[in-house]
């Protein structure tokens, strides 16, 4: 299978989960495997009104691009996509969306398993919660949990 | 003249996103750099109360603390990363 | 978050991922996650035709069902979704859904992958590959691989 | 009287999908079962050549070959399953 260029977009405005995997898998008759992964605004027990991304231009894309580029070299796959929005993000809403295709299962679950961990703790983005009933309960803490779990691809041998 | 640019909540606290300084040539690392910033006035104070949470990117690469800074055009500083 | 009951579907037409999608977490503002595995038909380099997809009526339901319902127990999901077609399938065409919802992404990862793995391995479905100029090339053999695939979940202590 | 079902290259190989036995008493468990299915003529000598690869549902849920078979009303028959 050909190696993937992956597809990287940092936008304000909403994504489409399905056009992004028909963009992935037309025409492509070798994927046998499309892992992918939607990250929605929670509602925190209807507490929250909105999260407010914040990014910083031009490092967001090229470190996203970068490890796109590592996730497309370290498995077999047939193409990648990952969009992240910033500005106010209400409930229900997308935040980000990583797609993965490839020949065989294992190699799409891990790639877009292993994005998302990135994401999660070296994508140049902040989140700050704003409060049902005004003012917001401050910038979200990065967690313990999300660092380990990057941490065990460093681990992997693969 | 250097870029400083900030993010979130060290945004906030210093109240602007962006400045450009002058680095006197004793400011050689990161270190330096966030130990001369704590000594601009409160809103600094409070932004780099604990320097070790911190993080930076030279030229919109992650670097540690011990990096130096020489010839860097942009430094950016930030709390740890809470995307995806 | 309430207990997931999976939507479990076993079915000779096609699949809507989207509007799977969209039926599982419409109006759920807790869902934070949600991982999507399309499994496709691959053309194995333009040697196949179709795949013959045989299935024991009654037993695909149940044993799906029940894993289904074993998956939901064993991760926090807020909603889960498996279809899964017979019948004769063309390369590019749709064979598997599993989309499953979580507050966090982790438990969606893991339970998407773990109802694959054993999908592969437990569920009473058969593919013959038909070849493209007629005949067929037989029976699709059990992989070792798959096996151990799943067996990893039975060391895993979650 | 007891179903039995075949699928794959099993049902393939026996030239039908399903039929009804009268199974004697001597036949208690799946292995039994098998090596008395292997004796009913060379399709079902094809179909059971290697007993020990054949998987077996006793109503519709999976089950060893030492399983007893008593009692079942139906008993599925088939080649290690591929699906997903």
């Amino acid at each position: 299978m050909s190696p993937a260029e992956p597809l990287v977009r940092i936008q304000g405005e909403d994504f489409d989960a399905a056009a992004e995997i028909a963009r992935l898998t037309e025409d492509r008759r070798g994927i046998g495997a499309v892992v992918t992964f939607s990250g929605l605004c929670r509602d925190e027990a209807g507490t929250l009104a909105a999260l407010e991304i914040e990014h910083y231009p031009g490092m967001a894309e090229a470190e996203i691009g970068r490890i796109a580029g590592e996730t497309a070299t370290r498995w077999s796959l047939a193409g990648l996509t990952v969009i992240h929005r910033f500005g106010f993000i209400k409930p229900g809403e997308n935040i980000v969306l990583v797609v993965a295709a490839s020949a065989h299962r294992q190699d799409a679950f891990e790639a877009a398993s292993f994005l998302m961990d990135y994401l999660k703790n070296a994508a140049p983005f902040w989140k700050k919660q704003h409060l049902v009933g005004g003012g917001d309960s401050g910038w979200v803490e990065a967690k313990a949990k999300d660092r380990e779990a990057l941490e065990r691809w460093q681990k992997k041998t693969k | 003249m250097t870029k400083l640019v900030y993010f979130a909540w060290v945004r906030e606290r210093i109240g602007k996103g962006e400045e450009n300084l002058d680095l006197a040539p004793s400011v050689v690392t990161v270190s330096d750099l966030l130990a001369h910033l704590k000594t601009r006035g409160e809103e600094y104070e409070a932004a780099f109360e604990y320097p070790e949470v911190i993080r930076v990117a030279i030229d919109q690469e992650h670097v540690d603390h011990d990096a130096p800074i020489n010839g860097a055009r942009e430094i950016a500083l930030f709390p740890p990363m809470t995307g995806g």
